[in-house]
């Protein structure tokens, strides 16, 4: 707790969650033309957010584990739907980790954005509300309509501003998530109906002493909610609408989503799936399980053979958030520790790659590998940055992406060694597949004549490049202080599941 | 000399002749007779059921025959609707064959 | 004097910052002023530490900061602890170490990526010292991944050549795969010992009661807990160290720069898996059955390269397959449980194999880059000192005393006749067998190597006439200093029946007093050591008759049925490359592919996705044409809706009624 | 015995009266010159209009929020909250609905007083209806509004399409009138002579299979009001025939109102499970078609009506469960579910007239980049489609919510599985338009005569009314919940 803050009390989780909301309202004032206010409002926006969010980390006390910086009021009495906001050792990461991209997402589509560029903005920062809202919203209604709310900007950031597919990316995109989101909308009605209320604590305490589900009912809610977390995730069968999302979407699109938007799903998955519908999870965990596992060794096959640079970092992150899944249904500390590290390391190794991707396809137009190589002596400096993000997300000791793959593995080697084996071949297939990338993308002869005078980062992209270098080492070496944020909800967490 | 389901029976008989007449003619005119048919079919029916409950304890006033004068001017105004759109279509399309009339669909 | 053990890596990692982020605007000078000072600054702390060690036997130890901590579950420090054995190891490390990057600097004079160069050579030796230094297992896994990514950067260093790409690759995966045992490995020992600090890992009380607890493996069957972690931890090293069946990026990773093979792929970073097994030796000591692996697998590759070395025409794939088979010698060592001769021969190895490397870099200095021995030949001349060196180098690795491959591979060789003849286990027998042949053939080879690059009529391209000339500097310097060392490394452990104390041994605590009676072990060591004298003196001869006189025996081995077959084999490297790609990279390929298309493009996206779409379009069109804008049959569908709903609803009643 | 006249009474038919007379005195306006300038916007009207309209909605608040007065004019109608909020989704629509009308029919050189005077007198019936509680004057309530309606149908007499789906209305309107009056005629003679709704209630011929049969046709007769599967044929036509501005308000009045009074109707008649079976049937069936036939539709008026035909489906879900018996609350989300549709539909309804101003323009590919062009336009109309697929923060959501919900609490699972289905279904082509106006550039050739003060206005106004009622509806549905629990007294 930093002293000072809590003298004065205010609403934090509300000012993090709607500040860029309020903040587009603003923007949509002004006039379309001014160009330059757009860019520097949203970025001053978020940069608010992001202060507001560390507030709330200097407010949130390490040595507990319930949620925290709650606030409750009634929304809409006559259906019993509150306005319950609250942080937990869950969320709170996650809801940095937003607040932390943003800002730098904004600073990637300064130039690459020059169409309609007060809808971008005013999308993105609506964009923003969504997400931090669904991590902090602890009524299922609640957290639906900002679960719901991110999908159309993230529509209309692909379809607007996306590649020559954008149409079929967005649709599809849309469409898939709308199938999970409305079987959890009837589930949460269904659970309302069950339980007479819609809020989450209380829901959890009832189910578990006055009103519990018997087996049939527990299969299919969780079933309900479980479908739609992960085709969001996405989990093995159902991740074909991300390449396509990804490779069309433009930089700051595929930024948003594989750092954040994905993670909606695995942090559903924890937040409620799980703890909910604690024994249907149980009796499914095999399933999920080798789900999550095909899904690591199947996305990592598939980045292999991927010519579109885009692609193969969407598959990529396929086979990462499948770590995630497992994690997530072999619940102990160690691999949920590890399931939120690797959740935050994949949105910033993951989310630094698609930036600098952005940043050559700005340069060159063109996402195929075939289209270059060599490029290492003509930009060293962004090689340097690539391969930096390269290593973090391919798991090297001493940066972040290790840390969570760790723990997971660890975590599930203890319980499932089988699946701990099988999902731990993924880290050398993560290996192939980026090195094979990066030897084609940048290493390798100059063939291309249009590569030879591609220009090197600029000041602006080092600025937004740099603080994700700084937290991928920052947490590779000394992951302390997040662990610690973590660790008594987890405890908590796992303890509940127990029992 | 005439019992309820007598009366019934010929309204019955009635709105179905107009219910053919609807749905077997193409002659829009005969149509519009038809569907008046079916309106005064229902009259009749009403007009007895109202003599009988008139007799009866529950109810003294005649409700029916209201009723039926009610329908009677609404049925006017409908025909009067039913004609004007008519001659509107005579106009367009030089002949009132119901058949004619099937731009819109899908 | 107090020392913080955090600066010996700390000091090469902050001169690859330094060099990595400026160097492109510092000058030469000062580049190699950071490149080389720090090392040798840190070669400055490790030896103070080691005085310290020697004089008041203080284990000196960096408690660091807590790592990967969630408490009471899994407690990983960062911290650094300097024993003998690390004590020795940071002394080879730092000291080949600088001496090499003094080379660099003579040899990568007027590279486009000096800076980068040597930034990455700090890097690694940074990497390389935390691996030595780190307390726990994971720690050491961040120096061993490191120095692998290190050895990527640098093998791939002339990054426009897709081939140097290609191997840089090849290694780093080759050695991911070994990590993943080794990974998993560290998964049982936290699982097991519930913390990764070396102390609890060599602890002798859980490691007896650990070796009871049994785990059933597929395949395996059951095994004891200690012989899993053992097997997984030996895999690994197999990855760093190029053993059976991981030794094949090794040879490839010759596309670096020479004096980076000198470094990382003969003295340190190959030698680390050796390193690991020493380093838990009461763990391994634990695991007989698997030893017993070890020492096969140690033989064999220890054969094999020797075999394929005999055929290689280009000078540095020489001597990498002498690489492996040395390192074979050492998992050989280890496999007959005498971990001190494996460790000093770590030592020595590192002293002549980097002055071999060195040796054959100034050639291909001189040479401008041709590595072909073939086009050379009566060098002898150009290059006098190179030659010396080279042939001491050549010397001390084939055995001959006193130089320092004499002592090490003596002590291995004994002990695997030991392990076989007086304590009678068979496998030893045989395996001694192999390595006894091999020691050999290493002489031949190396002789053969000395004799096409220096010897007989030049067949020097002409283009070079005149051009070639011994580089002198900082090139002939580092090559002086390794041959002293390589003339005498062996004495730091010269066993008792030759009137040593073995101390390095002793120094480490790898050393084990035989417990056979003390004449019985004496008179054996001799005859081990004659015998070692003689396979290593007739392999010298032979190769001298080979390749230094007449071509006659030769020629008439090399046409002769056998002769053919294994020439071709071992320049063709027994196709193990071929089978690799074979079963497992284009394998691997094909099946992605065909899942890809197949299943995601296929199955999911075509059949159950746009199918399902299409056919609730096509459901929808139905009823479109439904609505046919008739107005009888619009009359009709109400008519017969009427209808339905009115039969329904009297149904519906007679069932109300009937019940 | 003299004739008295309460107060109450005269509170009672104000709203409708003020309408009836305002339509008199648009038409006494425009005497004389209505024949030629039809192509002036003619504001005159439109103003008269608005002043109508915004009186009668005063009225309601005159009349106030009290419960209800209990049976007026001999138990021929009464005034209840659940009336007053049905006529008040009818007089906000009827003043929109004037609002539009001006420049879009003049834009067409057919602007006369007629159009605005139909849609007050329509109004006047609406209201009516919505309080009728009488078998005679509900009857002659809807027979006054069709005719209306027949009428604005098909109002462009030079247009073919337009004298077609007017006719088309016409016939099978009349055609199920017959079968409303012979239901009504059922029920009055199987609960003896009965026409009150109170009266039919109290009597005792509830289990006669006469009176089952009656009601049915009755519901029938609404049903087809409402635009039901299989009542439903003549919407898609007659939408695509009518002048876009009536369109919407066919679409919201028409349909508000005979709900109301259906609701109205069957609490009262308490219906019978089997009634509630067969709604169910019809409710899943309309879903189901409705949004299928919209999936391929060019013709944005088509779309709309198709999907107007699945909402229909959706408002029948609450229907079913009041009739079920258990939970006639349920019935409080058809009002609240209504002004949302008001307002939505309004809004989408106000953007395709400003599209076809001046041309026959609804064609979805003729949105093609309309947020470049007017993208006040295309942001009101996204709202609204968004709205309509019942996606969070818009008013169509907290309706799908309430009646979902609804049918969830009382174990129709099965209807609300169909409704989440059929919502998923309707996002396709709910989409499609927000594509062409978000993701394609615009035609050359296309070129927008800019929208009126009146359509813009309206489009701004229920948009934003469509984001608040999704934002803020808690006040909206309690009141929603008095007004049925009016109804039952």
């Amino acid at each position: 707790m930093i002293p000072v803050l809590d003298s004065f009390n205010l609403p934090i989780l509300t000012l993090v969650t709607l500040t860029p909301a309020i903040g587009a309202l603003l923007l949509s004032l002004v006039d379309r033309n001014n160009k330059a206010l757009f860019r520097q409002g949203s970025l001053m926006i978020s940069f608010l957010t992001l202060l507001f969010s560390l507030l709330m980390v200097g407010n949130f006390d390490n040595s507990v584990g319930t949620m925290q910086l709650e606030e409750s009021h009634s929304w809409i009495e006559s259906l019993g739907i509150n306005y319950h906001l609250g942080v937990d050792g869950i969320s709170i990461l996650l809801v940095l980790l937003t607040c932390f991209t943003m800002p730098f997402v904004f600073m990637s589509s300064w130039k690459a954005i020059d169409d309609r560029v007060k809808e971008f903005h005013i999308a993105l920062l609506l964009l923003q509300t969504g997400m931090v809202g669904a991590f902090v919203s602890l009524d299922l209604i609640l957290f639906y309509l900002f679960y719901e709310a991110m999908l159309i900007p993230m529509y209309l950031i692909i379809g607007i501003w996306g590649g020559r597919e954008r149409v079929y990316a967005a649709l599809k995109f849309f469409i898939y998530t709308m199938v999970g989101s409305l079987m959890m909308f009837l589930a949460i009605l269904y659970l309302h109906q069950h339980a007479g209320t819609f809020d989450l604590p209380l829901l959890l305490e009832r189910l578990r002493t006055t009103h519990l589900l018997d087996t049939d009912q527990q299969f299919w809610l969780f079933s309900a909610f479980t479908l739609s977390f992960a085709i969001k995730v996405p989990l093995f069968p159902f991740h074909t609408w991300l390449p396509d999302a990804h490779v069309e979407a433009p930089t700051a699109g595929s930024v948003v989503l594989a750092g954040v938007l994905l993670k909606m799903g695995t942090y559903g998955l924890l937040r409620f799936s799980i703890p909910l519908f604690h024994d249907a999870a149980f009796n499914l965990q095999p399933v999920m399980c080798w789900l999550a596992v095909i899904g690591i060794i199947f996305g990592a096959c598939m980045a292999l053979v991927q010519n579109d640079i885009k692609k193969l970092i969407a598959y990529s992150s396929v086979s990462h958030l499948g770590f995630v899944v497992l994690a997530c249904f072999v619940p102990n500390v160690e691999t949920i520790t590890g399931a939120i590290l690797q959740m935050v390391n994949h949105g910033l190794s993951t989310g630094m790659l698609f930036l600098m991707i952005g940043i050559i396809y700005e340069r060159r137009h063109t996402r195929e590998l075939a289209d270059y190589g060599g490029l290492a002596k003509v930009i060293p400096l962004y090689t340097i940055f690539f391969m930096i993000a390269v290593l973090s997300s391919i798991g090297l000791p001493g940066l972040n992406g290790f840390i969570g793959e760790f723990l997971i593995l660890y975590g599930v080697f203890k319980v499932f060694p089988l699946w701990g084996v099988l999902a731990s071949t993924g880290v050398v297939l993560g290996a192939l597949y980026m090195l094979n990338m990066v030897k084609k993308f940048l290493f390798g002869p100059l063939v291309h004549d249009e590569n030879r005078n591609v220009a090197d980062l600029s000041p602006r992209e080092i600025l937004y490049l740099l603080p994700f270098v700084i937290m991928m080492i920052w947490i590779g070496l000394y992951p302390a202080p997040f662990i610690n944020m973590v660790k008594p909800t987890l405890s908590l967490y796992v303890e509940m599941l127990k029992s | 000399m005439f019992s309820l389901p007598t009366l019934l029976y010929l309204s019955a008989f009635l709105f179905s002749v107009g219910i053919y007449g609807v749905l077997a003619r193409r002659n829009i005119l005969v149509v519009l007779m038809s569907l008046e048919l079916m309106l005064n079919a229902v009259n009749i029916a009403l007009v007895s059921f109202g003599r009988v409950h008139a007799l009866t304890a529950f109810s003294g006033e005649h409700g029916g025959q209201i009723f039926t004068l009610m329908v009677l001017a609404v049925a006017a105004a409908e025909a009067s609707i039913g004609l004007s759109l008519l001659l509107v279509i005579w106009r367009r399309w030089r002949s009132i064959d119901l058949r004619q009339l099937c731009q819109l669909n899908g | 004097m107090d020392i913080n053990l955090l600066w010996i890596p700390l000091l090469p990692f902050l001169g690859f910052l330094i060099n990595g982020m400026l160097g492109s605007r510092l000058g030469t000078r000062s580049v190699n002023a950071i490149a080389c000072g720090l090392p040798i600054l840190s070669f400055g702390l490790s030896y103070a530490a080691w005085s310290r060690l020697l004089s008041e036997g203080t284990e000196l130890h960096w408690n660091g900061f807590p790592w990967i901590w969630i408490e009471g579950l899994v407690e990983i420090p960062f911290a650094l602890h300097f024993d003998a054995i690390a004590a020795v190891m940071c002394m080879v490390i730092t000291g080949v170490g600088s001496l090499i990057h003094l080379y660099s600097i003579g040899y990568m004079k007027g590279d486009p990526g000096y800076h980068r160069y040597f930034a990455y050579l700090n890097l690694f030796t940074a990497f390389m010292l935390i691996l030595v230094l780190g307390d726990n297992l994971l720690l050491m896994f961040i120096g061993w991944e490191g120095v692998g990514l290190c050895s990527y950067l640098l093998i791939g260093f002339w990054y426009e050549e897709d081939a140097n790409c290609a191997a840089g690759k090849k290694a780093f995966i080759m050695n991911r795969v070994g990590d993943f045992a080794f990974l998993l490995g560290i998964f049982l020992c936290l699982a097991h010992f519930g913390s990764l600090d070396m102390s609890t890992l060599t602890d002798s009380e859980m490691i007896k009661t650990l070796s009871a607890e049994t785990l059933t493996v597929p395949l395996l069957g059951s095994v004891s807990v200690i012989s899993m972690i053992v097997l997984l931890l030996f895999i690994g090293a197999t990855g760093k160290s190029a053993q059976i069946p991981l030794y094949v990026w090794l040879p490839d990773a010759m596309a670096g720069p020479t004096p980076v093979s000198a470094l990382i792929h003969a003295a340190t970073m190959v030698t680390s898996g050796v390193y690991l097994c020493c380093r838990l030796m009461p763990l391994f000591e634990a695991a007989p059955a698997i030893l017993t692996v070890i020492a096969g697998i140690g033989a064999c590759t220890a054969l094999l390269a020797a075999l394929i070395a005999l055929g290689q025409n280009d000078i540095k794939k020489v001597l990498a397959y002498s690489t492996v088979s040395q390192l074979g010698y050492m998992f050989f060592a280890i496999g007959v449980g005498a971990f001190s001769a494996a460790f000093f021969h770590v030592v020595t190895h590192a002293f002549f194999k980097a002055l071999l490397f060195l040796g054959s870099g100034s050639v291909i200095h001189a040479m401008h880059h041709e590595q072909d021995m073939r086009k050379m030949g009566g060098l002898r001349k150009q290059l006098p000192f190179t030659h010396l060196t080279f042939l001491i180098g050549t010397l001390a690795i084939a055995g001959v005393p006193p130089l320092a491959g004499f002592f090490s591979k003596d002590e291995i060789l004994f002990a695997g006749y030991q392990q076989g003849f007086l304590e009678g286990v068979d496998s030893a027998a045989l395996f001694w067998g192999v390595s006894f042949v091999t020691a050999g053939m290493t002489a031949f080879y190396m002789i053969r190597c000395v004799a096409l690059t220096f010897w007989g009529e030049s067949r020097v391209d002409s283009s070079l006439e005149g051009k070639v000339r011994e580089p002198g500097g900082w090139i002939g310097f580092a090559l002086f200093m390794l041959a002293i060392a390589s003339i005498l490394g062996g004495f730091l452990n010269v066993p008792e029946f030759l009137g040593g104390h073995a101390t390095l041994g002793h120094f480490t605590g790898l050393h084990h007093a035989s417990n056979l009676p003390e004449e019985v072990v004496h008179a054996a060591e001799w005859k081990s050591m004659f015998l070692s004298l003689a396979v290593a003196g007739c392999g010298l001869l032979l190769a001298f008759y080979c390749y230094g006189k007449g071509h006659a025996l030769r020629k008439a081995f090399t046409n002769s049925g056998p002769g053919k077959v294994l020439g071709r084999l071992s320049v063709r490297k027994f196709y193990v490359d071929e089978f690799y790609a074979a079963v497992f990279v284009r394998p691997l390929e094909t099946i992605s592919h065909l899942l890809f298309i197949l299943f995601d493009r296929i199955l999911i996206d075509g059949i159950l996705v746009t199918g399902t779409a299409l056919m609730t379009r096509s459901v929808g069109n139905w009823f479109r044409k439904m609505q046919t804008g008739f107005i009888p049959g619009y009359l009709l569908t109400f008519g017969c809706g009427v209808l339905l709903l009115i039969y329904m609803m009297l149904s519906l009643i007679q069932q109300g009624g009937a019940q | 015995m003299e004739l008295t006249i309460s107060r109450a009474e005269i509170l009672a038919i104000l709203p409708a009266g003020i309408l009836f007379i305002t339509g008199l005195v648009q038409l006494f306006a425009d005497l004389g010159r209505s024949a030629e300038n039809k192509r002036s916007e003619k504001t005159h009207l439109a103003m008269i209009g608005v002043t109508g309209f915004l009186l009668a909605f005063a009225a309601l608040f005159v009349q106030g929020t009290g419960a209800s007065t209990g049976p007026l004019y001999a138990g021929a109608m009464t005034d209840d909250l659940f009336g007053r909020m049905g006529a008040g989704v009818v007089i906000m629509t009827g003043l929109f609905s004037t609002l539009m009308s001006g420049s879009y029919l003049a834009s067409r050189g057919s602007n006369s007083a007629e159009f605005t005077a139909l849609i007050s007198f329509g109004a006047g019936a609406m209201a009516l209806l919505c309080q009728a509680t009488n078998l005679v004057s509900i009857f002659i309530a809807i027979e006054t509004l069709s005719l209306a309606v027949y009428v604005m149908a098909g109002y462009f007499q030079n247009q073919r399409s337009a004298s077609e789906g007017a006719f088309k209305y016409f016939v099978l309107g009349a055609f199920s009138s017959g079968f409303l009056l012979l239901g009504m005629a059922f029920i009055y003679g199987a609960t003896g002579g009965s026409l009150s709704l109170a009266d039919i209630a109290a009597s005792d011929g509830q289990q006669d299979s006469l009176f089952s049969v009656g009601t049915l046709l009755v519901l029938i007769g609404f049903a087809f009001k409402v635009g039901a599967v299989p009542f439903h044929t003549w919407v898609p036509d007659v939408y695509q025939g009518a002048p876009t501005v009536a369109v919407g308000w066919m679409a919201v009045a028409v349909k508000a109102s005979s709900l109301f009074c259906l609701c109205r109707f069957l609490l009262f008649t308490g219906g019978s499970h089997h009634l509630a079976q067969l709604l169910a049937a019809i409710s899943v069936v309309t879903m189901l078609l409705g949004n299928l036939a919209a999936l391929n539709q060019q013709s944005l008026k088509r779309m709309m009506a198709y999907s107007g035909i699945a909402h229909t489906g959706y408002l029948l879900i609450p229907l079913v469960i009041a009739l079920s018996g258990e939970g006639a609350s349920a019935g409080a989300s058809i009002p609240f579910y209504m002004f949302a549709y008001a307002a939505t539909t309004l809004a989408a309804f106000g953007v395709l007239a400003a599209i076809s101003v001046g041309s026959d323009r609804d064609q979805i590919h003729d949105l093609d980049g309309l947020s470049r062009s007017r993208p006040l336009l295309a942001l009101g109309f996204s709202v609204a489609l968004i709205s309509l697929a019942g996606i969070p923060l818009t008013a169509g959501f907290i309706g799908k919510l309430l009646i979902l919900s609804n049918a969830v609490q009382h174990g129709y699972l099965l209807l609300a599985l169909v409704g989440i289905i059929a919502s998923l279904i309707s996002v396709y082509f709910y989409l499609r338009p927000v594509v062409s106006m978000w993701f394609r550039e615009p035609k050359s050739s296309f070129e927008l005569v800019p929208a009126s003060w009146g359509i813009t206005f309206t489009v701004a106004v229920c948009g934003i009314a469509t984001i608040a009622l999704g934002l803020f509806p808690g006040w909206l549905i309690d009141l929603s919940k008095r007004s049925v629990e009016a109804i039952l007294g």
